[in-house]
């Protein structure tokens, strides 16, 4: 393992930048979710790569990284089934017309 | 340079340049499948890490679940085949400086770092991380309680969302 | 550890360039003319009606639902499945009650009649 | 042993929330049986651990109390549990009795057993039933349609009620604190179908929002503080020392930063002024069943944080020292709003907002108080004013009810809740009528008998005694006030004539109402008993002070009582009896608002405190949105610099929308002033286009604007 | 004799020492030898496909009562061959308005997400890709990559059929992935490890497939479903939707897309013997006698362990073209409110048996297990013969309805 931990973060924190250029400057919202997986991705890299470089034996990076999994699962079945019911009422995934909750 | 920093590099490239093609690419249905390779490549990296339960977890989940719903939501909610006009927003150069103000700050501190310079100690022998994942996972005095708690958040997103995506819910 | 992954990765490139040898080959052989007729979209034979897009029933969308939130939770369930030799059997129960709260979304969706597909 | 049963204490009311939510709506009987049993469990409990507690000796230093790891937080745990100290002891008491009372009370109030409404649907209140009894039809009252609906939540604002009260930290407090203000909202907008309900529902949501916001600050202050919630961690004696000596903002010490937050969060849940505008509203939904909820248990909440804070309040004060600035705003709080509701609440004539004002006043009385750090008289009051002001409540739901029955029976429709349409029901409802009196009394503090009597007179030694006299006499004077409004009341109510056929014909209503008024009616004259001062004349002595002692016992070192004095005990006296008599006196005769000399606009209005928001609030806010908005629509022509500053004007109206229009909103909604709403709406309305990712940029921008400040000016991260 | 043994260290062996002797680094070496198992290995594994479709062909042939392939070379045997050859040289079409990466990419992840598993794939103790310990995993892994090729292809057609095919066979395949990753835990439960090695020594004395029969069964359904082949091949449904996701591939592509599939189905054949009939091994400890001590040699292990392959490959094939195809529906319903509950519980069983049985003595931990399987089966019988014979009253109402559905099962 001759990687410096830093390149991991360094690594880690441009997926996250992507992710989040992604989710700002994405007109379509499943385009949006797709930039939320990028970032929820650094942060499990992140999770990984630490639990590699402090101590193998204790298992809370894995396990965190394991419930970001479900997490990532929940909020994109959730997201995505607004999405969907959203488009069959509005006919339209754009999130900037999907402007309902205004008042 | 080693072999192992070689595979990093690769792998590096493979994920960023995926990531990018995904929030860039015009095609949905293209963005989803970048995402993949993107994933995929975070799979390897998970590989390197020696955390190869995540690695596969990763695809099963990530390549094998979550993509898969990401293409029928693309092609439920699509009235062609080809997505016509922008897919990014007129003003798209605002997040990206956002985005490079915020990866060049946490780069910055990265570097700044001198911890984070080292690299990592050689794999104890004898641990066998994936049944000490199992034993973290259930045992009262480690993370039994996210583990339930877990299910019923994901029971709660299955309830939500099928309720959601049953369209009865005028 | 590593070497095994190694392994792996050699394994799974080798998996990709199998099926393209083939592909190149018949590149090179096999004639080719394409033209409009032979291009065209099968459809029985019938010209092609309206483009490809199809309303889908959301109902796949609902199984692909389901099938992701199972498949995550089965995800935790493997490492329990590793830990029941050394643990008692109370975490045995730990695990079954887990299954018992997948199982209530499966049953939800069930009642929901989000299961049918008609 | 007791761990147990405290632990399980708020389990039953939750379980039965969830059974009847998923299994048992349509089961009536079921449902309420659920209910009721769930309650009753939890009743048993609280007294278990009541009595126990007596048991102990010195009880204030071995409380009851076990806690779990729950969310470990880097090396350490983030610690949840649970704790009776004489304190929650005491609140748990009332609590138990209050809520068991509700929960019988409300089987009889929404008419179980009678027949279904006509055309009753659910979101209105039953509109009554016609049933052809041998040969003639007439219409009698009609069951709730949403009657199951109605158990599950008051469960699970019980549920949420015990929690707070035996959580030991303030995170489950919060928790608990959160679910109640859930359920004011779900219970104040029972009746979503009428608009009024709904607006008042949002209104107090937003309004309690506001209080929480901050209440939530001063969470996160004391835990980065003291990196513990737990109150036996942040009580500790050097722990406080160190938050009293940390100076933070404003020249005030941490400590005092903290209380304050913390006590906007009171300020929200329990209607002080400037927040009280969502209380009377409240009023909307079913009666009183939810206004008790929110009158004599809910507000009582948030006394109880602010009384269970005291310590941290008070830290580095202590008795006979001139108050600190935190303790100065609490009792400049308290006793204005003290008087402030008063003077509204002599002027309203319907049944239930009186009732709401004076809680309003009550309240600010504990907390004037608290403020001069008046302990034990505060939880003293806090604990008979739930008793009585229950009993008030209850007591007026139960005048409504029969006047509903007068009103379907002779089909005259005249407001069942305006007393002018009241008078003379002493004989047609004498359970009732005995009751609220005795309750009535005990509000305007009745001398020796009542139980209201003896806290306030607490409260007015305290005062007193420790020479704060402007409280003292702000107090006075809301007393008086207090006697004199109540005695209206009463009298508008009860005494005289039958002023409509509805009245003539009002009739007493089920055992399931008059049974919980009986109870509580012992309660409001017996509970004050517990607490009468060694030194009083006469009676002192004769039962020892076990309130003080008790209650007192909580704090580190026991507050000693105030010295007998005869000005404060004059007063409460003059002002009670002198109040009652006046009220019978000017308003035996009154027949018609007309002849109500306090029907002058200045207090019928509220001091128009809703207009006041509606222009401090709403101009401003809706003039920067129609500024930043113009620039936000320009911002596609001109170029990129304004782009940015569009974006940065957008934050600002996002945040203005979070601090300034959440009061436009509720305030606006409280009570549609319409043009104005409209005018502000679109303003408003534009600038959140509810743009989800103008937001986040927004967000984003600013956060790292801050950042880079921070790094460049503080520097070093 | 020692190749005999343990041939891949012998010869591996021998290479290091060679490269070693040239002078070559040691990570380097380890790379090159990896490079030439793995060739020898996918190699094996395509000839093996080769002959499989003539396999195919041949029994497909006596089940429905015909000859099969026979000109070309004895038995026909050179007939693949001769196909392979056609597809190569048959000129390719690619549908205009086709999306023309994905539309190669489809059938080369199709074939290689079936390739992948070889490289687990325990042919004997020796004799092995390499052991990994979440190798059960990696089988459902991989399910996701095959998958993926399945909707990238369809999509990638740009045709209504190809892409309803695909939907519908991804519906299916992730539908029945939950049975088969439920029923994936109880060989982890019963060996307590997911590497295939683990499982396999741990079935020396005993099969799973005795152990937990109805999770063997459960897990034959959902590899055929996984499989997509009949009676669960909706993807390809010719009366319905032509020939499904693959309609507008020809040539070597759908080759590609062919050869995989019967590779795949063969795979999964092994996999069942891995799983639960003891792979190379399990012989109820009929080697330890001496006299059958030349059952531990790698070869006859590897023998043993592909002849067991092919049984799972036939029964496959047995069930394919003895099976009407189900109506999509039905195979739906019949997933997630029959087998899915019915796997669940069988994990459930498995677990608390492993825990509460672990006292007793073999036999009994054997019968117990046994036992409890059977009852749970039984149970599960007598509720579907008490739904069927429901149902068979509703059907007999309103026969006519059924039409309908077919139409909107599309």
């Amino acid at each position: 393992m001759s990687i410096p931990l830093s390149w991991y973060l360094i690594l880690a924190a441009a997926l996250f930048s992507i992710g989040l250029f992604g989710v700002l400057s994405r007109k379509n919202a499943i385009a949006i979710l797709l930039g939320v997986e990028l970032m929820l991705n650094a942060v499990n890299v992140n999770l990984v790569a630490f639990w590699r470089y402090q101590d193998p034996a204790k298992m809370a990076g894995q396990v965190f990284a394991i419930i970001v999994f479900a997490v990532a699962a929940a909020e994109v079945a959730v997201g995505l089934a607004l999405i969907i019911s959203v488009y069959r009422r509005r006919k339209t995934v754009v999130a900037d017309e999907i402007d309902l909750m205004k008042w | 340079m080693t072999v192992d920093q070689i595979i990093f590099i690769l792998c590096a490239a493979l994920i960023l340049g995926s990531a990018l093609m995904v929030v860039t690419t015009g095609k949905l249905i293209h963005a989803a499948l970048w995402l993949v390779a993107a994933l995929f490549g975070v799979a390897i990296l998970y590989a390197i890490l020696q955390a190869g339960f995540l690695a596969v977890v990763q695809v099963v989940v990530y390549i094998g679940a979550i993509a898969i719903l990401f293409i029928f939501a693309v092609m439920l909610t699509r009235r062609e085949m080809l997505d016509k006009g922008a897919q990014t927003r007129s003003n798209w150069w605002l997040p990206a400086l956002l985005g490079l103000l915020i990866l060049t700050g946490l780069v910055f501190l990265i570097i700044g770092q001198p911890a984070f310079g080292r690299t990592a100690a050689e794999m104890p022998l004898g641990v066998d991380t994936l049944r000490n994942l199992g034993m973290a996972l259930v045992s009262q005095n480690a993370f039994v309680l996210p583990f339930e708690v877990a299910s019923i958040l994901l029971l709660a997103a299955l309830v939500g969302a099928v309720f959601v995506a049953s369209g009865n819910n005028e | 550890m590593q070497n095994e992954w190694l392994y792996i990765g050699i394994f799974l490139v080798f998996g990709l360039i199998v099926p393209i040898v083939p592909l190149v080959f018949s590149r090179l052989v096999a004639p080719r003319k394409p033209n409009p007729i032979k291009q065209s979209t099968y459809e029985c034979g019938v010209e092609t009606v309206g483009d490809t897009w199809v309303q889908f029933k959301a109902q796949y969308y609902v199984f692909a639902l389901v099938f992701l939130i199972f498949d995550v939770e089965t995800v935790f369930l493997f490492p329990w499945a590793l830990s029941l030799k050394q643990m008692p059997l109370f975490v045995v129960l730990e695990g079954v009650l887990f299954i018992g709260i997948l199982v209530a979304g499966l049953v939800y969706a069930w009642r929901k009649g989000m299961l049918e597909w008609a | 042993m007791e761990k147990f049963i405290i632990w399980l204490l708020p389990l039953p009311p939750l379980l039965s929330f969830f059974v009847i939510l998923l299994f048992t709506n349509k089961r009536k009987a079921l449902s309420h049986g659920i209910a009721v049993g769930a309650a009753g469990l939890s009743w048993l409990g609280s007294m278990i651990i009541f009595i126990r507690a007596l048991g102990v000796e010195g009880f204030g230093k071995q409380v009851f109390g076990s806690s779990i790891n729950w969310l470990p937080t880097g090396s350490t745990w983030l610690k949840v549990g649970v704790q009776i100290d004489p304190l929650s002891a005491i609140v748990v008491f009332f609590v138990a009795w209050t809520v068991l009372a509700i929960f019988v009370y409300s089987i009889g109030y929404h008419n179980f057993g009678q027949p279904k409404g006509d055309h009753d649907v659910a979101g209105l209140p039953p509109q009554g039933a016609t049933v052809t009894e041998h040969g003639h039809k007439h219409s009698v009252p009609s069951i709730e349609p949403m009657y199951s609906r109605f158990f599950a939540f008051i469960s699970l604002f019980a549920f949420g009620m015990y929690t707070l009260v035996v959580s030991d930290n303030l995170l489950t407090l919060f928790v608990g604190w959160e679910i109640m203000g859930l359920c004011s909202y779900l219970l104040i907008g029972f009746w979503f179908g009428k608009p009024s309900a709904r607006n008042a529902a949002v209104k107090a949501f937003m309004t309690t929002r506001i209080g929480d916001v901050f209440m939530l600050l001063g969470i996160a202050f004391v835990y980065s503080f003291t990196s513990s919630l737990s109150f036996s961690e942040i009580f500790k004696p050097d722990m406080l020392q160190a938050l009293a000596s940390t100076p933070a903002f404003f020249g005030l010490s941490a400590a005092g930063i903290i209380g304050l937050l913390l006590f906007i969060g009171t300020v929200g849940k329990s209607a002080q002024w400037p927040l009280h505008v969502w209380l009377p509203d409240a009023m909307e939904g079913p009666t009183p069943v939810s206004a008790m909820i929110h009158a004599a248990t809910m507000v009582s909440a948030g006394v109880y944080m602010i009384i269970r804070m005291f310590p941290l309040i008070s830290a580095g004060w202590t008795e006979g020292m001139p108050l600190n600035t935190t303790m100065s705003i609490i009792a400049f709080i308290g006793a204005f709003t003290a008087l402030f509701a008063a003077t509204i609440a002599v002027a309203q004539n319907d049944i239930k907002r009186v009732l709401a004002y004076s809680t309003i006043s009550q309240l600010g009385f504990m907390i004037a108080a608290l403020g001069i750090g008046a302990y034990v008289a505060a939880a003293f009051h806090l604990v008979t004013h739930a008793f009585f002001k229950a009993l008030l409540f209850l007591g007026s739901g139960s005048v409504i009810h029969g006047m509903e029955h007068g009103v379907l029976h002779t089909g005259d429709h005249v407001d069942p809740q305006d007393m002018f349409n009241m008078g003379g029901l002493r004989k047609k409802m004498p359970i009732t009528f005995w009751t609220f009196l005795i309750g009535g009394f005990a509000l305007s503090g009745f001398p020796v008998l009542t139980a209201g009597f003896w806290s306030k007179d607490e409260i007015f030694a305290e005062t007193f005694g420790n020479g704060h006299l402007a409280v003292f006499i702000v107090l006075a004077v809301a007393a008086f006030l207090t006697a004199f409004y109540t005695m209206r009341q009463i009298t508008l109510t009860f005494f005289g004539e039958p002023r409509t056929k509805a009245a003539k014909h009002a009739s007493e209503t089920p055992w399931t109402m008059t049974v919980p008024l009986i109870v509580l009616a012992v309660f409001a004259v017996g509970f004050g008993w517990v607490g009468i001062p060694e030194h009083f004349p006469g009676l002192g002595g004769l039962i020892p002070n076990w309130f003080h002692e008790f209650v007192g016992g909580t704090l580190t070192e026991l507050p000693k009582a105030v010295e007998f004095s005869w000005v404060p005990l004059i007063t409460s006296l003059c002002v009670a009896l002198g109040g009652l008599f006046f009220g019978w006196l000017v308003y035996r005769k009154v027949k018609s608002p007309k002849q109500d000399f306090l029907q002058i606009p200045v207090l019928k209005n509220k001091w128009y405190f809703d207009e006041i928001y509606n222009f401090v609030f709403i101009k401003p806010a809706s003039w920067i949105a129609e500024k930043f908005t113009s620039l936000y629509m320009d911002q596609t022509v001109i170029d990129g610099l304004l782009h940015s500053v569009a974006r940065f004007s957008l934050f600002l109206g996002d945040a203005f929308r979070n601090y300034f229009d959440k009061p436009v909103i509720n305030e606006f909604f409280g009570d549609g002033t319409g043009n104005v709403v409209k005018a502000s709406g679109s303003g408003l309305r534009k600038i959140q286009a509810g743009r989800i990712q103008y937001y986040m940029v927004a967000s984003v921008t600013v956060l790292v604007i801050f950042a880079l400040l921070y790094y460049f000016l503080i520097g070093g991260l | 004799m020692i190749f005999l043994n343990d041939p891949i260290n012998f010869i591996a062996g021998w290479m290091r020492g060679l490269l070693t002797g040239w002078g070559l680094p040691e990570g380097l070496t380890t790379v090159i030898i990896y490079v030439i198992g793995i060739t020898v290995l996918i190699v094996f594994a395509m000839v093996l496909d080769i002959l499989l479709v003539w396999v195919e062909r041949k029994v497909v042939a006596r089940f429905q009562d015909r000859i099969g392939p026979n000109r070309i070379g004895p038995f026909g045997l050179i007939q693949p061959f001769a196909d392979i050859i056609k597809l190569i040289i048959k000129e390719d079409l690619t549908p205009a308005g086709a999306d023309k990466l994905l539309y190669n990419l489809g059938p080369v992840l199709a074939i290689a997400s079936v390739i992948i598993l070889w490289a687990i794939l325990p042919l004997s103790e020796k004799i092995f890709g390499v052991d990994l310990n979440v190798a059960v995993l990696y089988l459902v892994a991989a399910g996701a990559l095959g998958t993926l090729s399945i909707i990238v292809g369809g999509w990638a057609s740009n045709n209504k059929y190809a892409l309803l095919g695909a939907f519908r066979m991804v519906a299916n395949m992730i539908a029945y992935e939950i049975p088969m990753v439920v029923v994936l835990l109880i060989p982890t439960i019963l060996a307590d490890t997911m590497s295939v090695q683990g499982i396999t020594q741990a079935q020396s004395g005993m099969w799973f497939a005795i152990l937990s029969p109805l999770g063997l069964i459960i897990f034959l359904i959902s590899a055929i479903a996984e499989l997509g082949r009949s009676p669960f091949d909706l993807n390809e449904a010719e009366s319905e939707i032509v020939a499904g996701f693959h309609i507008e591939y020809s040539g070597m592509k759908f080759g590609l897309f062919y050869a995989g599939e019967l590779l795949h189905a063969f795979t999964f054949g092994g996999f069942m013997a891995v799983l639960f009939f003891g792979g190379y091994g399990g012989f109820f400890g009929l080697e330890k006698i001496g006299f059958f001590s030349w059952l531990d040699n790698p070869f006859v292990q590897a023998l043993v362990f592909l002849a067991k392959a092919m049984f799972g490959y036939w029964v496959i094939m047995w069930i394919k073209y003895s099976m009407p195809r189900i109506r999509i529906d039905h195979m739906l319903a019949f997933n997630w409110k029959f087998l899915t509950p019915l796997a669940l519980v069988v994990l459930v069983n498995t677990a608390v048996l492993s825990k509460v049985l672990a006292g007793l003595p073999a036999w009994g931990y054997v019968l117990g297990m046994f036992l409890s399987n059977i009852v749970i089966g039984f149970i599960t019988v007598e509720i579907l013969r008490a739904y069927g014979r429901k149902q068979h009253k509703v059907e007999s109402k309103l026969s006519p309805q059924n039409t309908q559905n077919q139409e909107q099962a599309v």
